[in-house]
């Protein structure tokens, strides 16, 4: 075969590439061409492109490995503009298109000739693992600066600096059986499966199904496998009750059969999502797979060997270099050296024998092997070396000779005179790992199985693994043994499969493997060129003895010690050559040294994939009261409560505005405040939670869950309550209004509504399911609107038909009647100390009402306020807002509410046990106290810490904090809530609050009742 | 011991760095000693160093089920503050912070304390109030801290979305200079070494079955390697805390929960402060390596699988990429969960117990790794002169009868 | 009724008898997000049924099934998570705990559908709320509406898992929602008012792909 | 993310739809005020926090708003069962291989009895 012109590695056929479609890219700042169905890896080793990056510690040429998601070196940087940057890509799992843009991660000013490699060589020498705990310790002061030096060495690629234009979205999936991994066991496993009826979803990480059998050498029914791969998803493509998800990755199994699979829609069509009919579509997608049953078909890893120098570019797996022959028609140098521990690395030197490149050697560690593959190697002639390996790779930007020699594996030595052979490619194969991660995410710890000399997984129940994902190499059992365990996973679900017919495959004669993770050489290990066993974080051989020998024993601290397995491919090509390793130094068996623990993700995910649409607007849901356009139409500023959108104040223009100037928020407080207390106002308080109560037992259940009493409460009366945890901390307030003997209406504070219908909940159904009664949210049926001020009555009176006088509907009074011709209840309550009637309609007829009222009110001065001025208004007069002046640590005697407490009620109701324990009953508590600044000009900051004595060195003993503070129009003064050791007894002492500007304020401990202590206007 | 420098490293490699020594031995356990500390993880070390460094008492063993550190020592966000908001609390975690500010000098163990500050997000007026309350606190307890605004977190983190018209408004955040974020592991290799250098015996692999106590007095522990006696025993063994206390026959009051973490790929460096919000609720940082650590929620239920649910991941990353949307491409590389053995009160307990002898450093919650050097020192202070600490004594079990809580949950739900 | 228990309840007519302005609890969504055409292309389409009458009952099943036999002439849904409706299809039960069930009938007639089933109920244990003006109903339809859905809520909407007649309430993005078929191609979802145009922006978020329309 | 059968809706649903609200079966004494502080305090903050089989209550928040029990393994977050508040486990740190289903039955024959005269209503 000889090459594609400009594309020096490409064979001029074969592989599973579109070669009718060329497509442009650019690597490093330089032009390359590849066609459609090539990985960018494919690409660059197409063009023989050899050094791909620069490693993280060292700074050494790095070049392509693998071929899949165990690549450590071919991470790139992503993306021609800023904001489709994406760091860290795998080139191996990257498909090629058009236009594609990417860069090594590393390497200054290019990879080529890096300037920290300098660093790297003379300095790796004092770079072992930990160094950086053993030094720069010293002056204690220079930390900081070592570590801003250190830093700049930080990272692979680099965050985007802009938004990301592409979304991502989540589709939640259900099925019986999940099937991850298209392979043989796989397809053979889902098709099983699908036949039987049962719902399939078969996934599996590549651009297209079939797994290893894209580029096997077998035969299946006598013909390519890839032919029957096509026959079997073209069948289940088909079926309805299957979902294929091709680039789709299963990258976390969480509890129960809660798979991620992270789908992969436009990433092989350009750096953002393209344009479909005008809409872009989500970049990758999430499905949240809840399975049945789940078999993982998720093949093997190959191990690379580790020996000297194993890092240079050119040194590959065995296996890549087959699947880039295959699959992409790359054949990635000219001369290859094979060093093997088994029979089926073979294939690297047979394929690349086929490809008309020169196989120098194949390497065999095995005495006398004599599989089938290994005869046919012989009958080509190709020259196989027994019982020796690769001992050391030449060359430094790549690969110019292998030094191999005869070793004793058992002994760890090497036992002959070493030859060097030159070529350009050495392969390399130490046997096959089980991908065993996702078993592993589940908690189920793999146990090792000398037979296969790999970890196999440990399954829970409905669990499945087949064919190589368990240790099943061969191609006839790896399909078998998919048909067995779909059957298996189906009848756990009580459901039965007819095995289908699997396809005829030659059975084929392998010799045993060998144990051969680290090779010997003629140095000893910390002597003898670096042998590299995680390539990502540069971790050697010797950097894992060197741990050894400084008492890290088990596997975890070796990995932590070194960062073996941190990388971003989480040690799928070193973790298990750095158990061997440790457990040679250490005397020990792999499994003695521990086991390997995988954690989500098996391959990285983007942020956004996992945040799907929960973002930008969407983020938290806003929730709006049915008057909320009036109020964005009039200007309010809003404030967030919860998840409500309240408004805060209405700044309103100014009267000597120029160009439309708004009132500053004090101002506008000020203005509404005023407009209250003289005239009258209006809230929207429609977010306060209303629960519906009924039941015969209703008025026994408040009496049990409030603090105060409620069997008198009269039908058509309202009463303040305070809810306690049973620890006797307050912790929700409302008023609640008895509609009928066996009907009431309770309210919570916005923040608090969810909370206090669960509470209620817990406490019926958990404590007292006798009692009879139930409760319904109406929170959102109902919207109440708050009328307040002098001039209240009057407007009210123009639009209702109830009689408003002030003996026949008192206060804490409720009425129903119209109002602007709605039914309404009416509710005589007072958050603001002024008259003031709450206004309850059915949501949908809210703007009429609110209109109406506007539409009388102008004469009365009617004033929109927001939460501000009703945080003004209710402080002076002393009202609490549970959660800011009290904080879980407050009783209501702590707050002076004593008489909102029912000492005398026959059940002890929730809190009142609390109430009595040593610490509740201390005198000194913080008690709730108003605070008047001596200077009235000063409003105190919230949250500013209370002292006795200003003078006193730091630490100052702190006796309590503001909880409220603001400036009160109706005082000309600053005043303020706060809660103060012993307060209740030390009304008229002065206390001081010291700032963080210097300045201490002094302040008077006054009754927190400020205007109208009497309670007179609200009773007009 | 060895003792570590930028001059030895030089020394050690001209002979190929074949003559370190071992950072700890592995000796056979004793069959008495003066004092047992059950968990051989940040704290338990620490208590032990500080046993045999400040008190002169050096027969002491720490037993591990497992392997040194291996537990939420090795699964948490490394953040380090003070900036509590109890002036209980804060004096605890800032006897630590100045512990922490000498500690590798004192350990010869470079721990990576990096002092690069960490920031608490306010986005409402509650959060807000909540925000100059403790800093005001830690102002007057001696403890740095300031209230910054909008555009004063802008400039410490120009990266991250401070507009007007994110959902939920960045109103201002509390700052604390001092704090920052250690090598976590470290922490517990450095005290393992100095106290194994010290004379304490590190026995990894040892897992307690059993408490030995006879007249209400614990003399003793039952291991899998045989029985270990002692006169006092400290445990301190967070997530485990219950279990073991169930061995000696009384409760606690601690549940303990999954707590998960993620971090992403290593990026060059682009965060160099902590950033935390309670109310959008997620917590990051990045590390000398270049990986953006990111704090997840606290799962509602017990959990000793660590491992949580993956909604709260989801949430986690909705809020980071919320607080920082260039994120959004970033790619996540790995999840994981500690247990955390949290009190009602979410404050650590450090106490005696029913049983005489036998004391019980426990229910750090989120907060542990912070409190490693504090509570260490307090906690041997405890066990060498068998009386509480003053900064630990109101951290006694009896406050969940007395009703004496110190409420950093109720009061700010300043976790983590 | 009987003269005692009337004053048990506190229930009268929350609509006008004049003619008042009403506003949907998707007033604001329509306002600010607007409604995007339904066009060929369509392939889910969204159409609120605004103003119907929401009615919450409490109780046994028994009683409650006899009593609105009664009075709508068809029974409670038996089986968790399942819905009943009258011939015509305009009136609905639904099950939503083994006390509570929600009745949706045409706007205007939960009032005398209230006072007819206590009159019925006379003095058995029981609760009716009338909760009209919290929520709304919307119907989505299209080829890709349970794709819509599956993006929205972890609960199945397969059709072996969700047939026809079933209704649960569940999880839709960050708020909740009651999700109900009640025919082969049709969705109807239950919204919180208060959540209402959060749920709208997001289903129109995700329904961009297919081009989702909103009818008016 | 679990998968939780909620008894009363009598299906499995995800996690997302329920609260975890701690241990289960936790009676508030029935006369608070003859407790001692340390009896109270027990009540209010003592909790089982067992490595392995564990009684919680969760609640179906966004779904039939029903508490329930739920044994689950705290180490294999494996759930063995849900049963009505009221009822008693089949499965416990005793008995983790769950005890005979008559027995449990018969126990809950009583809690049972309770529920169906609540649930059918009663004409007064």
């Amino acid at each position: 075969m000889s090459q594609s012109l400009n594309q020096p590695n490409r064979l001029n056929e074969g592989g599973r590439i579109d070669r009718s479609r060329r497509l442009t890219f650019t690597f490093n700042g330089k032009r390359y061409q590849g066609h459609a169905g090539d990985t960018l890896a494919s690409a660059l080793l197409a063009n023989g492109v050899d050094i791909v990056n620069r490693s993280f510690k060292y700074s050494r040429p790095r070049g392509i490995v693998a071929a899949g998601a165990e690549e450590p070196n071919a991470l790139v940087q992503l993306g021609s503009s800023e904001a489709a940057q994406v760091p860290n890509v795998r080139a191996t799992q990257q498909a090629l298109f058009d236009g594609l843009v990417a860069r090594s991660t590393n390497g200054w000013p290019n990879v080529q000739r890096d300037a920290m490699s300098l660093v790297g060589k003379l300095g790796g020498r004092f770079m072992p693992p930990g160094f950086y705990y053993k030094t720069f310790m010293a002056p204690a002061s220079m930390w900081m600066t070592y570590e801003k030096f250190i830093r700049k060495g930080a990272g692979l690629g680099r965050s985007p600096m802009e938004r990301d234009p592409d979304s991502y979205d989540h589709l939640n999936q259900h099925c019986d059986l999940l099937v991850i991994g298209a392979g043989p066991a796989g397809l053979a496993a889902a098709l099983t499966a699908a036949r039987g009826g049962a719902r399939v979803i078969l996934c599996d990480e590549q651009e297209e199904l079939g797994g290893s059998l894209l580029d096997s050498r077998e035969l299946l029914d006598h013909q390519p496998a890839a032919q029957w791969v096509q026959r079997v998803v073209e069948e289940l493509a088909g079926l309805d009750n299957v979902t294929l998800l091709p680039r789709t990755t299963a990258n976390g199994y969480h509890d129960h059969h809660f798979v991620t699979l992270h789908e992969r829609r436009t990433e092989h069509l350009g750096e953002t999502a393209p344009l479909v009919d005008g809409v872009r579509p989500s970049r990758s997608r999430m499905h949240r797979v809840r399975a049945g049953q789940v078999l993982l078909a998720t093949g093997a890893h190959e191990r690379p060997l580790v020996y000297a120098g194993n890092d240079v570019p050119g040194n590959l797996l065995a296996g890549a270099v087959s699947t880039y022959i295959r699959r992409y028609g790359v054949v990635s140098g000219d001369r290859l050296v094979l060093s093997t521990s088994n029979d089926h690395a073979y294939r690297a030197a047979l394929d690349w024998d086929d490809a008309g490149r020169e196989v120098v050697a194949i390497v065999d560690a095995r005495q006398a092997p004599d599989g089938e593959l290994v005869e046919q190697a012989r009958a080509r002639g190709i020259r196989i070396i027994e019982g020796t390996a690769v001992i050391e790779a030449k060359g430094s930007s790549r690969v110019s000779g292998a030094r191999v020699a005869t070793i004793d594996a058992q002994a760890f030595k090497v036992t002959g005179q070493a030859e060097t052979l030159p070529c350009d490619t050495i392969a390399s194969s130490g046997g096959y790992s089980p991908v065993i991660h996702l078993a592993s995410h589940t908690g189920a710890r793999p146990t090792w199985n000398d037979e296969i000399l790999g970890f196999v997984p440990s399954l829970l129940k409905g669990v499945h693994a087949a064919g190589s994902a368990r240790g099943i190499h061969d191609l006839a059992e790896g399909l078998a043994d998919g048909v067995a365990k779909a059957c298996e996973a189906l009848a756990a679900l009580g459901r039965t499969a007819q095995a289908i017919e699997l396809p005829q495959v030659d059975a084929r004669r392998e010799g045993k493997a060998c144990a051969l993770y680290q090779v010997p050489h003629e140095k000893p290990t910390l002597r003898a060129p670096k042998q590299f066993v995680d390539l990502q974080n540069d971790v050697t051989a010797a950097a894992i003895e060197l741990a050894t020998r400084e008492g890290f024993e088990s596997i975890e601290h070796v990995k932590r010690y070194t960062a073996m397995g941190f990388g971003t491919d989480q040690g799928k090509l070193g973790n298990i050559n750095g158990m061997a390793i440790a457990a040679r130094c250490l005397n020990k068996s792999i499994p003695e040294v521990g086991t390997t623990v995988f954690r989500p993700n098996y391959t990285p995910v983007t942020f956004g994939a996992i945040a799907g649409r929960h973002c930008r607007d969407l983020f938290d849901p806003e929730r709006y009261t049915a008057l909320h356009q009036w109020h964005v139409e009039n200007g309010a500023e809003f404030e967030d409560v919860g998840q409500w959108k309240r408004p805060w104040y209405f700044p309103q223009v100014r009267p000597d505005a120029v160009n439309g100037e708004r009132e500053s928020m004090a101002e506008a407080v000020a203005r509404e405040c005023l407009a209250v207390r003289e005239k009258v106002g209006i809230l929207d308080a429609s977010t306060l939670g209303k629960i519906d109560i009924q039941g015969p037992d209703a008025r026994e259940f408040l009496a049990r869950i409030y603090t105060n009493k409620w069997e008198k409460l009269a039908v058509g009366k309202c009463r303040y309550g305070l809810m306690c945890r049973d620890d006797g901390m307050l912790m929700d307030d409302g008023t609640t209004s008895c509609l009928g003997e066996n009907h009431f209406l309770m309210t919570t504070t916005t923040g608090g509504a969810a909370g206090v219908m669960e509470w209620l909940e817990l406490w019926h159904q958990t404590e007292w399911p006798e009692l009879d009664v139930t409760f319904t949210s109406v929170t959102d049926h109902w919207a109440t609107m708050t009328v307040t001020g002098p001039e209240a009555r009057k407007l009210l009176a123009e639009i209702t038909d109830i009689d408003l006088a002030r003996d026949s509907f008192k206060f804490m009074d409720w009425r129903e009647g119209r109002v602007a011709d709605m039914p309404a209840r009416v509710f005589r309550i007072s958050f603001t100390g002024e008259l003031a009637y709450e206004i309850n309609v059915q949501a949908n007829y809210a703007l009429h009402v609110w209109k109406t009222l506007f539409k009388h009110g102008e004469k009365y001065g009617l004033t929109p306020y927001g939460t501000e001025t009703m945080h003004v208004l209710r402080a002076e007069k002393g009202f609490i807002i549970a959660g800011q002046d009290s904080d879980g640590s407050v009783t209501p005697e702590d707050l002076g509410m004593q008489w909102a407490v029912g000492y005398d009620k026959p059940y002890s109701w929730v809190g009142k046990r609390a109430l009595s324990r040593s610490d509740t009953r201390r005198t000194d508590r913080k008690q709730l106290v108003g605070l008047r600044p001596k200077d009235p000009s000063v409003v105190l900051e919230e949250g500013a810490q209370i002292v006795f004595d200003p003078d006193h060195a730091i630490p100052m003993p702190m006796v309590g904090h503001v909880t409220s503070s603001y400036y009160s129009p109706t005082l000309k003064s600053g005043f303020a809530l706060a809660v103060l050791k012993g307060g209740h007894s030390r009304m008229g002492e002065t206390v001081y609050l010291p700032m963080a500007d210097g300045k201490t304020h002094a302040a008077e401990i006054v009754s927190p009742i400020f205007v109208d202590p009497k309670g007179e206007r609200q009773h007009v | 011991m060895q003792r570590y420098s930028g001059f030895g490293l030089a020394k050690h490699t001209l002979s190929h760095h074949e003559n370190w020594e071992r950072q700890w031995r592995n000796p056979t356990p004793k069959k008495q000693y003066d004092v047992i500390i059950v968990g051989g993880g940040g704290h338990g070390l620490a208590t032990a160093y500080y046993l045999a460094k400040e008190h002169g008492i050096t027969n002491v063993a720490v037993v591990e089920k497992g392997w040194l550190g291996g537990g939420n020592t090795a699964r948490n966000t490394t953040i380090v503050r003070s900036n509590y908001l109890w002036d209980e609390s804060a004096a605890l975690y800032e006897h630590a912070m100045k512990l922490w500010e000498g500690l590798s000098q004192d350990l010869n163990y470079n721990v990576m304390f990096s002092q690069r500050g960490v920031m608490n997000l306010g986005h409402t007026l509650q959060d807000m109030r909540d925000i100059q309350r403790r800093v005001n606190a830690n102002r007057l307890n001696g403890i740095d801290g300031e209230v910054l605004t909008p555009e004063q977190i802008q400039e410490i983190v120009p990266i991250m979305d401070c507009s007007k018209n994110a959902r939920y408004p960045i109103l201002g955040a509390s700052w604390q200079p001092r704090a920052g974020v250690a090598r976590h592991d470290a922490v517990a290799w450095g005290y393992a070494r100095a106290a194994d250098a010290l004379g304490v015996d590190l026995l990894q692999n040892t897992e307690v079955t059993g408490f030995k106590i006879r007249d209400g007095r614990v003399y003793g522990v039952h291991t899998n390697r045989g029985d270990i006696e002692a006169k006092t025993v400290g445990c301190v063994a967070a997530g485990n805390s219950g279990v073991l206390a169930g061995m000696a026959g009384f409760r606690l009051p601690l549940e303990s929960h999954p707590l998960q973490a993620l971090v992403s790929e290593p990026l060059k460096p682009i965060l160099d402060t902590v950033v935390m919000s309670n109310h959008v609720h997620g917590y990051i940082s990045q590390t000398d390596k270049g990986d953006l650590v990111i704090g997840a929620g606290i799962d509602g239920y017990n959990g000793y699988g660590q491992r949580g649910s993956y909604p709260t991941v989801e949430h986690t990353l909705q809020a980071i990429v919320e607080m920082f949307p260039i994120f959004s491409r970033v790619r996540m590389n790995r999840q994981w969960g500690g247990i955390v053995d949290t009190c009602p009160d979410a404050c650590p307990i450090l106490s005696a117990t029913p049983v005489k002898g036998l004391f019980f450093n426990c229910g750090w919650g989120t907060g542990g790794f912070k409190a490693t050097p504090g509570s260490g020192h307090v906690f041997a202070w405890t066990l060498a002169k068998n009386q509480a600490h003053p900064l630990a004594a109101p951290f006694s079990i009896d406050r969940f009868h007395t009703g004496a809580l110190v409420d950093e949950h109720g009061a700010a739900g300043v976790a983590h | 009724m009987s003269e005692q228990t009337a004053t048990w309840f506190n229930l009268y007519d929350a609509r006008p008898e004049a003619e008042v302005p009403a506003e949907s609890p998707l007033a604001w969504s329509y306002h600010r997000t607007g409604r995007p055409a339904v066009s060929q292309k369509s392939r889910v389409v969204l159409r609120e049924r605004a103003m119907l009458g929401h009615l919450i009952l409490r109780g046994g099943a028994i009683v409650l099934d006899e009593a609105v036999r009664q009075v709508l002439g068809f029974g409670l849904p038996g089986r968790p998570n399942t819905l009943t409706h009258d011939d015509g299809g305009e009136r609905s039960i639904q099950w939503l705990s083994p006390d509570e069930w929600l009745v949706i009938v045409p706007g205007g007639e939960e009032f005398v559908l209230e006072g007819r089933l206590r009159e019925a109920l006379g003095d058995a244990h029981y609760a009716i709320v009338n909760v009209s003006g919290g929520q709304t109903l919307i119907e989505i339809e299209g080829e890709m509406a349970r794709e819509l859905l599956m993006k929205s809520t972890p609960y199945d909407v397969h059709p072996d898992a969700f047939p026809v007649g079933k209704g649960v309430t569940t999880v839709f993005a960050k708020a909740n929602l009651i999700l109900r078929r009640p025919g082969e191609e049709r969705w109807e979802l239950v919204l919180r008012r208060s959540f209402a145009d959060y749920c709208y922006r997001w289903i129109l978020d995700a329904g961009a792909a297919y081009t989702i329309g909103v009818e008016s | 993310m679990f998968l939780i059968y909620c008894p009363y809706c009598e299906e499995h649903r995800e996690e997302e739809e329920f609260h975890p609200k701690g241990q289960a079966h936790i009676a508030r004494p029935a006369d608070p005020e003859a407790c001692s502080d340390k009896e109270w305090g027990d009540y209010l903050f003592f909790r089982d926090n067992p490595r392995g089989i564990h009684h919680e209550l969760w609640v179906h928040a966004v779904g039939c708003r029903k508490f329930f029990n739920v044994t689950r393994n705290t180490v294999s977050y494996e759930i063995l069962e849900s049963y009505r508040v009221g009822e008693q486990p089949r499965f416990t740190a005793e008995h983790p291989e769950g005890r005979p289903v008559e027995t449990v039955a018969a126990e809950n024959v009583t809690a049972k009895a309770e529920v169906v005269e609540r649930q059918e209503g009663v004409k007064a």
